[in-house]
């Protein structure tokens, strides 16, 4: 074997592998020194990024191991994530809304209110970055408190959260009208969209 | 998934008026189909012959009429040996039943001696690729594993909030009303800076308010810092250009517990 | 992004992504043509074939795939301990034929041909991936309905099932001699049919 054929050989036992791969299994299989295959490893590897390939060799102390170039990290995701997480669910929505209107809160705070058990929507609103915790209340049993964060405000194109409508004051006979009002407006919603699903 | 129904594809079987010459009757071109198409005569959908059948003769009545007479015999032959296959008994093998599985077998025959006459070249061309190793996917990076990636309208939220306390009153509960905030109590925020004051002799004013992770609680420490400086209980200093508190004093015995919201 | 970069980014794709990627996928990502990652890819693999690399790549149809070199099988086998591709039997290669040239088939009409039951064979080309089930035939007893797969073009050295070596006329003396006879008696049945209907 020559040297480019020990490159290819090389190149194919670590592309076939995936994982990192000690040179001196390598050297053994082709009846070379480490040394050699370490040589021929990093002629393939400037080879590589002076061509500005889509793949790397890495050196890992003794092991070798081929992995994709980072520079085209985004594409690779971009071509090969299964699908887009999925829009937020209502529930989703109805804990989203008092972390945002009430923030900051406790999650035994979010179950109260709905009246339900939250904890499952509240993990997706924390993998999805739309919630984070920021700290314990200072009561019996320390509870994490969550309130909105940067991406929540993206999400809803706005800048502040002072640019949320406006809730009515809580008391008032104003804000029971409006209330009353708000509720006959989603109980419409409600019906258009059931309807909408029906079809 | 369900198979579409078979279609023939009479084009390649019959390409002139000379190919015709062939076919002796429709039975040849019974088993020509049946060995082009793979199809079993008893699950032929007699519509379908017929539509493709009646297509394909207006097809021909355009260039040649006595091809499509031989058309509308081999057509009607067809549909004439279906019908007999269904309407004979399932227990009674007609002769038509004899006939069509010695086809079968004939045409089975025909395509085995074919497909052997090929293995070795596949078995040839397999050589190398059998050799041929793929790879483990790649973990994907995570940079953006979970984010959020689409856009709301902020009314969805005010919609979402009143269908939760529009659920709420139907289950019986008393009328709608706002539920309070979680509000940071002066008194508590007092008590929380003199611990960290105790522990630290001076505190720049800035972390003070750092810490705060509501506009509640800023506003709490905020009134908390006036309170205890009047107290006499800290006290605010510039230090290099910033202001830092420092614990003075105790804080008041009796500290009148004052709420606010924003 | 120049052509070179494209056929980098393919590269990195394909490398990441391991199984056959559909071209269009990558195009989508970069925002060209489907032809252009096709010819992109055309060039990546003739580089890989004539500077006799360890990688290979491989198209299927629309989809495309990193694999290593065929001339380096031994040493991947040795370094990585994997157990030797076996080859195709006999009976493998007959039943992989059918399924190719008559596809898509149910295994009745396998065993019908074959005139032998052929489900262990296609058992063990389901296992090895070559071959794999498309849906159900609309009969009674919807019999499972198979196709040759990505994997099986790939190990043909094809990139489409027309490829294939044509399928030879078979049609012996015998058979056209037992056409001649069953002609007569169709004849016949056709003869004794009239006379009924006009009776």
């Amino acid at each position: 074997m020559d040297n480019k054929e020990i490159e290819s050989a090389i190149e194919a036992i670590l592309f076939a592998a995936g994982e990192p791969i000690p040179a001196s299994r390598i050297a053994l299989v082709l009846g070379i020194s480490d040394d050699e295959v370490h040589e021929c490893a990093k002629k393939l590897s400037d080879e590589y990024s002076f061509n500005r390939r889509g793949i790397r060799l890495a050196r890992m102390g003794d092991s070798l191991q081929l992995c994709s170039a980072p520079e085209f990290s985004q594409e690779i995701v971009r071509a090969l994530e299964r699908r887009k997480p999925p829009r937020l669910s209502q529930p989703a929505l109805e804990v989203l809304s008092i972390c945002a209107y009430f923030q900051p809160v406790t999650r035994a705070y979010v179950d109260q209110i709905r009246g339900v058990d939250s904890s499952y929507t509240m993990g997706v609103l924390l993998e999805r970055g739309l919630i984070e915790a920021c700290g314990k209340l200072d009561v019996t049993g320390r509870p994490s408190i969550y309130r909105t964060t940067e991406l929540f405000l993206r999400t809803m194109g706005i800048s502040d959260l002072s640019e949320l409508p406006k809730l009515p004051e809580a008391g008032s006979d104003e804000s029971r009208e409006q209330l009353g009002s708000l509720l006959e407006a989603v109980k419409a919603e409600e019906i258009k969209q059931m309807s909408i699903e029906e079809n | 998934m369900k198979m579409k129904n078979p279609t023939f594809h009479l084009e390649g079987i019959v390409k002139s008026s000379d190919e015709m010459q062939d076919f002796t009757g429709p039975l040849t071109l019974i088993l020509m189909l049946l060995s082009k198409n793979k199809i079993e005569i008893r699950d032929l959908k007699i519509s379908e012959i017929l539509d493709q059948y009646l297509e394909h003769i207006s097809k021909m009545q355009e260039m040649d009429l006595d091809i499509a007479s031989e058309f509308v015999q081999m057509a009607s032959h067809l549909v004439y040996i279906k019908t007999r296959t269904l309407l004979s008994g399932d227990e009674e093998v007609s002769e038509l039943e004899e006939l069509m599985s010695s086809l079968e077998q004939i045409r089975c025959h025909d395509a085995y001696m074919s497909i052997k006459a090929v293995t070795e070249e596949l078995s040839r061309m397999s050589q190398q690729g059998l050799l041929m190793f793929s790879k483990e996917p790649e973990p994907l990076k995570t940079f953006d594993s979970g984010e959020y990636r689409y856009s709301h309208q902020p009314q969805e939220l005010i919609n979402a909030l009143f269908s939760v306390f529009s659920k709420n009153t139907s289950s019986g509960q008393e009328t709608p009303s706002m539920p309070k905030r979680i509000i940071y109590g002066v008194r508590q925020k007092s008590s929380q800076l003199i611990e960290l004051l105790r522990n630290s002799s001076s505190i720049p004013l800035r972390e003070l308010y750092e810490i705060s992770r509501s506009r509640s609680e800023l506003i709490a420490t905020f009134i908390s810092v006036l309170e205890l400086c009047s107290h006499g209980s800290i006290s605010l200093y510039s230090n290099g250009g910033e202001m830092s508190v420092t614990l003075i004093g105790e804080p008041p015995e009796d500290f009148t517990e004052e709420t606010f919201s924003e």
